[in-house]
């Protein structure tokens, strides 16, 4: 056996730093890393040159100075004498409660249309395609314009619902009335009793008082905190705990003796009981709105452009669902359910241990990516003047201070942030439910 | 500097409204028409001897300040209220006060208000990007009124809320008010209330620091409200030309001295302006005056001889 | 096959009738699948159901479970009859256990889980004692090592006892197979055929659709051959392939064994 | 119990008709509307909701006024027609102004140029679409950049054939060089010559060349775009400039390589973590801060570069999807076979891959296209909100509301459905073309 | 196999070597795949490599033309010694040729396209040229007529034998065989075998791994056994399956021939 031995040993010649696998990759990255280097200086530098000949600055001291506009949805407290900051805070929370309901509704009218869609009710699997392929081809935007024009346009004045002495000696009837006597929905929102609190004083004197009674609230300086909010958390927080006692209670029944107790009545108890005793303890009672000079008062007022921009999110984002819903239902093949019957399953319990668990893997990933999207989307809150974060921060603040690099920078920070939140519970959630294969 | 840009490029580029009724907006074919417009036209005609050769930018409430500071624009016609943040902070020129607004209220006639100070607790309707919302802030807070701000984007969709009923009233700059109603199917069943509550001067501005451009846009402006203190106008210009004795109109004229030469154009560059134009009366009566649907009065933009504000520093 | 001596002898039928089939018809909309089926299945019979594709056999054997819903005439199972009472369809698909061609487990459960979910939830035995059948099962299909694996890391063959043992799980009286082997590769069309020839050595009642005629040769005490959704020939398997009575049979067998 | 084992059928029995309450119409009915009290109800619920609809939308739209001025005048006539305080709908500002939401301001007497410009369009497409066309036909699509800028924007012929040129230049150098330095470099060598002519040679070179031969046709200023040709040039330009951007960023976001993988998926995720009309703001208000100063452009290209970017985050995802879907044993015969990285990828891995994520593209493109209505935000004239609020700022038309957006919405289903029946139609034919 | 007397007089072995592996191990993150492989093959020689699954050999075929990277010791092909630098591994690639199990091949391109890609852009050989070593070639695994086809529409039998061509029109000195024909239905095998018979048969030094052992005893000239990444036992075919030396080679023996 003739051994050849002409192998080159090791030593480091310029060339491999192209031709050795083990170098080349080191040199594209260092040579990409310089050239990116670069183009950042590039980008820096510009900026700099840009705001000396601009004879600006670059600092976000103006956060701190009073805003000096008011906004008309805030979750939290807030004049037109808060900072800019806070406003941008407002304006997060308004995002992010335009999202979060935007998400819920668009979950459920999904998930309902994409079922109904496989139905084998011709009409109504008919009515659900027209439904998706309308709201799916045509811009959100539109749907958006629309929504807010619909509410305007098809709702009572608050005027309407006033009864003068004339009408009431005419026997008239006024234009419009209160949904259940509770809710008025007008022009302008939707007004829906607000719940107040009321301990130990008369009721009258709880109702004149702007915060909301009860335990009263903990100034923390930079928000508070209602303490009724943090009782009935507690509560209900301990009353889902006990039913999880139970359910694990109700598994190891199940375990020992093949019988399943009836646990649905026993939970609901759980779950309504102790919590409703304390709300009837703070003296929870519901404020109803009133017409008042100009507008209903003493209630919540829902403004049609938060319920224009969410509605038409959720309905434009379910359509996608429907269609996502109906692919992961789809997807598992008939053998399954045909499998989980011929053991003798019902289809309700196939539904429950055999075809949703299996659905919801390949549900869930790009229902969370529409979520993405939806919350994206909220930014669209600039057709409808919906105050959100892009409204206060991107909007008002950056026209009244002209920071644009500030103001910029920072919502498109948030804004990631968020994107980034949501797509790591994606990504943890994809690990952890990765079918085993071999 | 921005004239030579100007001339060089033959073309005069002027920021505009997307589209405000009577002072910046496109007609069918894509003309702009109005009475910012009509600045830009002035100007065109002054600097290029053309008033076409203007190409608009319609700039939003947002984009409008950068896009000046930008370069992207030359001169930005667009009811820009002149303010001190940002005359100074904003590194803007307002070269003159083309427009002498204030911030008024509309209410429909039926609401039973005839004072501002009664829409304690009313909703009303604002655009954002503007200094109105600061205006409408400090006028309730002042008089210790409540009010729900529904603020929206741009005129036509204020209009819509407010007729809508979405707001009790629609603030903004009183002669956008006056624009509003004047296209209202019942403009009689609304009202302005006498409330003026801010002072909102709105003019052209350029960037700061090119003081000669800045002054070729002053002096075009004043050119045009001194043709109407003289009795200047379009029909009778070449006329009062070659017939006038006013050293003054002359030298506005170009007829003598060389005040053209001096702001780095032609001698007859105010003469070709009043020409593509017409005087500021005459501007103001073809785009928002009496005589068209908007039906503005003079009021404060009549002349300083006819009780109003505008007023043209001398030529010499 | 032929490695281990089957013995017959276990193989007892009885005269106790498990499945009677009666003038049975089906229609697929306007296209008649099933045309005057009769069958009776005496508790302890092998029967092989063979036939070209198409013949209906799949469908006739999921009328007997209930999968398919037939037309006209009438199937007792084991003493109920099936119509559309609920109560009679759930006894049923509790008594007969029934083997796909795909497997269909569950992808999501473990073996073991997949073994006793349906005793778990339909039959309502306790948990460990559900495990325990489960193993026993596990370890006569001869994968108990497998149990806690999930469906997608065990082979072909692996998986196809696995459900056979997922069906056992359930004590059934009867077994269907419809093509249990088809799917599989060569190597292990026989650990599948060997755990149901064990099966049938400890006298399960079972309907099997396939194609493996040794297997029928081997274990089956009637072979019944199907075409156009009507039995064409039924007979005990020796004489069923040496003797062929219809002109079908024959074409079918010739082509069958051909290859 | 023999005897009774063995049966044999002499006389194959016919099919028979189903049993009665088995077919008809009746029976559809049955089985479709009614199969339950569950489904019953969801019918009668369904037709309710239409009934209802049809009555509340239906005398709007039959009392539909086509020839008039003004909106006034609108009202005036539906009022004389069908009575006192009957509504309908206005399509007569749909028949002055539709010229505005198709073209914008683009000169009325050359609605032609783009016209054509979007038949061409159709044919440089076509080749990529349908791979039965014959490849020669790829030059229509090569070429089609310059074509279609050059009918747009009007102008010399030889801005873009000078252009065009520079590609001829890059390809060149590459070409020469990629033999002895390898692909990333002679590319990168490529890149910085045709930087240099068109930075260098291209204004000298499209003058003399005008003045040697005049040719051209009137110029457009691109202010003047607007209405749907606005949203398709936005569209066309970012999807196809987004390509060859998305197949770096799939490339980059799957290479073993730390650096190129971070800075590919920094990019990726920082795109499609932001809402696009961030992007289009950063357009407007902060490309001013990043670029060297004095340079201004554009506000419509920089919003085709935004756009870009932000198309090529998503398409790169698309692509990489396809790369997935591609065996790994493609990659092995290729190296086996002997084939470079970058032969590998140009012969074998992305001509499969980007075939696998046609329907992809197409429907990131569908989406994009519904998105350019935002530019209206930054004062672009979009055919939703940009027109509609320059048809409104008109005194005769101002107070209209529900009809432009009925107008626009509805040519946007069509486009958009078209295009996505067109997507499934192609995901079935490839689901059965090959393998 | 045994259908055509086979020529073994052509297949002559010379003294030079073609692959040498010395001292060669490598890992997979901490699973030691391939342990301390010592291999040299002359030119001319048809080795086949045969154990039970995961036993490394296809990790050791594919680490000789580095579609795997080994860690440490010595791969030397045809005078080029295996490191990380690209060229060498280029040179070696351009002149070892790889056959899969699962074809590989490019379902866009047509059977003559596939196999001209690798001459036109590797050799640089002009296109009529490659066209026409292509054609050769085609004919020589005697599919000519389909060279205007789509993988797709092939059987695998064809498929794996264009496999072949493709590789051999860049006139390999080596052949690597990776399992070829155990992804075939068994009437498409012997198509295959027959032209690596023919191949061996023109003296291509060939490495072949297989379970297929009428294929080996007809043309290897040495079976290598392998084990847990290690090779256990080589020798003459005649031999090596008569008289096995190791008793996991026996064991191993008796389970494959066994069915
Ligand atoms: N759900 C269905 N709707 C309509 N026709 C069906 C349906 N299922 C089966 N068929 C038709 O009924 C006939 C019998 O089908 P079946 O599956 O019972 O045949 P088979 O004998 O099992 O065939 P194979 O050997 O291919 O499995 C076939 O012609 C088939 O096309
Ligand atoms: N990419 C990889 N990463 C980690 N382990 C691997 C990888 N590829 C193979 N292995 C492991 O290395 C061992 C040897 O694999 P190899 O494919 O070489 O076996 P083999 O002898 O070819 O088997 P078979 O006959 O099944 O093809 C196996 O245990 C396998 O699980
Ligand atoms: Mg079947
Ligand atoms: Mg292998």
């Amino acid at each position: 056996m003739a051994f050849v031995q002409d192998a080159p040993k090791d030593s480091f010649r310029l060339s491999m730093l192209i031709y050795d696998t083990r170098y080349r990759s080191l040199t594209i990255q260092v040579v990409v890393l310089i050239l990116f280097m670069l183009f950042l200086s590039w980008l820096l530098n510009n900026t700099i040159q840009n705001l000396a000949a601009k004879d600006r600055t670059f600092d976000f001291g103006f956060l701190l100075s009073r805003a000096g506009y008011d906004i008309n949805q805030r979750l939290v407290e807030y004049t037109n004498d808060s900072t800019h900051a806070r406003a941008a805070f407002i304006g997060l929370l308004n995002t992010l409660l335009s999202a979060v309901v935007g998400c819920i509704l668009a979950t459920i009218i999904g998930v309902v249309v994409g079922v109904l869609r496989l139905s084998n009710n011709w009409l109504v699997s008919r009515l659900m395609t027209v439904y998706v392929e309308m709201f799916r081809n045509v811009p959100v935007l539109l749907w958006i314009l629309l929504a807010a024009t619909i509410l305007s346009e098809t709702t009572p004045n608050p005027r309407d619902f006033r009864v003068t002495p004339e009408m009431q000696a005419a026997g008239e009837a006024p234009k419009a009335t209160m949904l259940f006597g509770i809710i008025a929905v007008t022009n302008r929102g939707t007004d829906i009793p607000e719940p107040k609190f009321c301990v130990g004083k008369p009721r009258e004197e709880c109702d004149a008082d702007p915060n909301e009674g009860g335990l009263g609230i903990i100034d923390l300086g930079i928000f508070k905190v209602s303490l009724n909010l943090l009782a009935l958390l507690v509560v209900f927080g301990g009353s889902i705990f006990a039913t999880r006692r139970l359910k694990r209670q109700a598994d190891a029944t199940q375990d020992a003796t093949g019988v399943r107790p009836v646990t649905w009545w026993k939970n609901l108890l759980i779950l309504v009981l102790p919590s409703a005793a304390l709300l009837w303890a703070l003296g929870l009672h519901f404020v109803v709105p009133e017409l008042k000079g100009f507008n209903f008062a003493g209630g919540i007022t829902v403004l049609h452009s938060f319920t224009a921009l969410t509605l038409a999110l959720a309905l434009y984002t379910a359509a996608f669902i429907a269609e996502i819903v109906r692919a992961g239902i789809m997807a598992i093949s008939r053998g399954q359910s045909e499998a989980a019957a011929a053991l003798g399953l019902r289809p309700a319990r196939t539904m429950r241990l055999v075809i949703l668990p299996q659905a919801l893997r390949v549900i869930i990933p790009p229902l969370i990516s529409q979520y993405l999207n939806l919350t994206k989307n909220t930014s669209l809150a600039i057709a409808v003047s919906y105050m959100d974060l892009r409204g206060t921060l991107g909007g008002i603040t950056l026209n009244q201070t002209g920071k644009e690099l500030e103001c910029m920078l920072l919502m498109m920070g948030i804004y990631l942030t968020i994107s980034l939140i949501i797509s790591s519970c994606m990504n943890i959630f994809n690990r952890a439910v990765r079918l085993k294969e071999r | 500097a921005t004239l030579d840009d100007v001339k060089g490029r033959g073309e005069l580029i002027c920021g505009v409204n997307t589209g405000l009724t009577g002072f910046g907006a496109p007609d069918a074919n894509g003309n702009y028409q109005g009475f910012d417009v009509a600045m830009c036209k002035a100007l065109a005609a002054a600097v290029l001897g053309d008033a076409s050769k203007v190409k608009y930018i319609p700039t939003t409430g947002e984009t409008r300040f950068t896009a000046l500071a930008s370069g992207e624009v030359d001169v930005l016609v667009r009811n820009s209220t002149w303010t001190f943040m940002r005359d100074v902070d904003l590194k803007f020129d307002f070269v003159a006060v083309n427009y002498y607004d204030g911030q008024g209220f509309m209410v429909k006639k039926d609401l039973g208000v005839s004072s501002a100070k009664e829409l304690d607790g009313a909703t009303v309707c604002i655009q954002t990007g503007t200094t109105t919302e600061l205006n409408l802030a400090d006028f309730f807070k002042a008089n210790n009124m409540s009010y729900t701000p529904v603020t929206v984007a741009d005129d036509s969709e204020g209009q819509r809320q407010y007729l809508a009923g979405a707001c009790d009233a629609y603030t903004t700059d009183a002669s956008g008010l006056a624009a509003s109603r004047a296209s209202m199917p019942d403009a009689e069943n609304h009202i302005i209330l006498p409330e003026i509550i801010s002072k909102e001067p709105l003019g052209p501005l350029v960037r700061h620091g090119d003081n000669q451009w800045g002054d070729v846009v002053r002096w075009t402006y004043y050119a045009l409200v001194a043709a109407e203190e003289y009795g200047v106008n379009k029909a009778n210009i070449e006329e009062v030309a070659s017939t006038t004795q006013n050293p003054e109109v002359k030298r506005l004229l170009g007829v003598e001295g060389e005040l053209g030469e001096k702001l780095g154009l032609d001698k007859e560059w105010a003469k070709r302006a009043i020409a593509a134009v017409g005087n500021y009366g005459e501007i103001f009566e073809a785009n928002i005056g009496s005589g068209t649907p908007i039906g503005l009065a003079r009021g404060l933009n009549a002349l300083w001889t006819q009780g109003g504000l505008q007023y043209a520093p001398p030529f010499r | 096959m032929a490695e281990h001596a089957i013995d017959r002898s276990k193989m007892k039928v009885s005269d106790e009738v498990a499945v009677q089939i009666t003038q049975m018809n089906k229609w697929y909309g306007q296209f008649h699948v099933l045309r005057d089926v009769n069958m009776t299945v005496h508790k302890g019979e092998r029967i092989v159901i063979c036939g070209p594709s198409g013949s209906g056999k799949s469908t006739l054997i999921r009328c007997i479970n209930r999968l398919e819903e037939h037309q006209s005439g009438q199937i007792i199972v084991d003493g109920t009859e099936l119509t559309n009472d609920l109560k009679n369809i759930d006894k049923v698909r509790s008594e007969v256990g029934m083997v796909f061609q795909h497997f269909n487990l569950f992808p999501h459960l473990t073996i073991l889980e997949n073994c006793t979910l349906a005793p778990i939830w339909v039959r309502k035995v306790p948990k460990k004692e559900a495990e325990e059948t489960a193993m026993h099962f596990l370890r006569k299909v001869k994968i108990p090592e497998q149990a806690n694996k999930y469906p997608g890391q065990l082979s072909g063959g692996q998986q196809q006892r696995v459900a056979i043992a997922r069906s056992l799980c359930m004590k059934p009286r009867i077994m269907l197979f419809d093509e249990p082997t088809s799917a599989l590769d060569p190597e292990m069309i026989k650990e599948v055929l060997d755990t149901m020839i064990e099966l049938a050595e400890e006298g399960m009642t079972m309907l099997c659709v396939t194609h493996e005629m040794g297997f029928a040769q081997a274990v089956a005490n009637r072979v019944v051959f199907m075409d156009q959704g009507q039995i064409v020939e039924q007979n005990e398997p020796r004489e069923f392939f040496n003797n062929p009575q219809s002109e079908r049979t024959k074409l079918f067998l010739s082509q069958i064994l051909g290859h | 119990m023999q005897e009774q084992l063995v049966f044999v059928r002499n006389q194959m029995l016919p099919p028979e008709a189903p049993p009665p309450g088995q077919k008809g119409i009746a029976r559809w009915m049955r089985e479709n509307l009614f199969s339950g009290p569950m489904n019953s109800a969801l019918t009668l619920l369904g037709l309710l909701a239409v009934v209802w609809l049809a009555l509340h939308v239906l005398p709007w739209l039959m009392h539909s006024v086509w020839n008039a001025n003004s909106l006034n005048e609108c009202r005036q006539i539906i009022q004389d027609r069908w009575g006192e305080g009957a509504t309908g709908a206005c399509w007569a500002m749909v028949r002055e102004r539709w010229h505005q939401y198709l073209y914008g301001f683009y000169p009325q007497d050359m609605y032609w140029r783009p016209n054509l410009a979007l038949l061409l369009l159709f044919a440089a497409l076509a080749p990529v679409l349908f791979s039965s066309l014959p490849r020669k036909m790829l030059w229509i699509t090569a070429l089609y950049p310059a074509t279609g800028f050059w009918l747009l924007w009007g102008g010399t012929i030889w801005a873009p054939v000078v252009a065009m040129m520079g590609f001829v230049v890059l390809w060149l150098v590459f070409t020469v060089l990629q033999p002895r330095l390898g692909v990333p470099v002679s590319a990168g060598i490529g890149v910085v010559a045709a930087a240099v002519w068109w930075m260098v040679l291209q204004a000298p070179m499209t003058d003399a060349l005008q003045s040697l031969a005049p040719l051209r046709i009137r110029a457009v200023d691109s202010r003047d775009f607007g209405g749907f040709l606005l949203s398709f040039v936005i569209g066309v330009t970012a999807i196809s400039a987004s390509l060859p951007m998305g197949i770096l960023l799939a490339l980059g976001r799957k290479s073993d390589m730390l650096l190129v993988r971070t800075l590919s998926v920094g990019f990726i995720e920082f795109i499609r973590g932001v809402p696009l009309i961030t992007l289009l703001f950063t357009a407007s208000l902060l490309l001013q801060y990043f670029l060297p100063p004095e340079t201004n452009f554009d506000i419509i290209l920089r919003v085709i570069i935004l756009v870009t970017f932000f198309a090529a985050a998503y398409i790169a995802e698309v692509i990489r999807g396809g790369l997935a879907a591609l065996p790994r044993g493609q990659y092995e015969a290729a190296d086996a076979l002997g084939l470079d990285y970058w032969q590998a990828q140009r012969l074998i891995i992305m001509p499969q891959a980007l075939k696998i994520s046609i329907p992809g593209i197409v429907s990131s493109f569908i989406g994009l296209f519904k998105d350019t209505t935002l530019v209206a935000f930054v004062g672009l004239n979009d055919p939703l909100k940009g027109i509609t609020q320059i048809v409104r700022a008109d005194i005769n038309w101002k107070g209209i509301y529900w009809e432009p957006y009925i107008f626009a919405g509805a040519l946007f289903f069509l486009i958009c459905f078209g295009m996505s029946r067109y997507s499934m139609w192609l995901e079935r034919k490839l689901k059965t073309d090959h393998r």
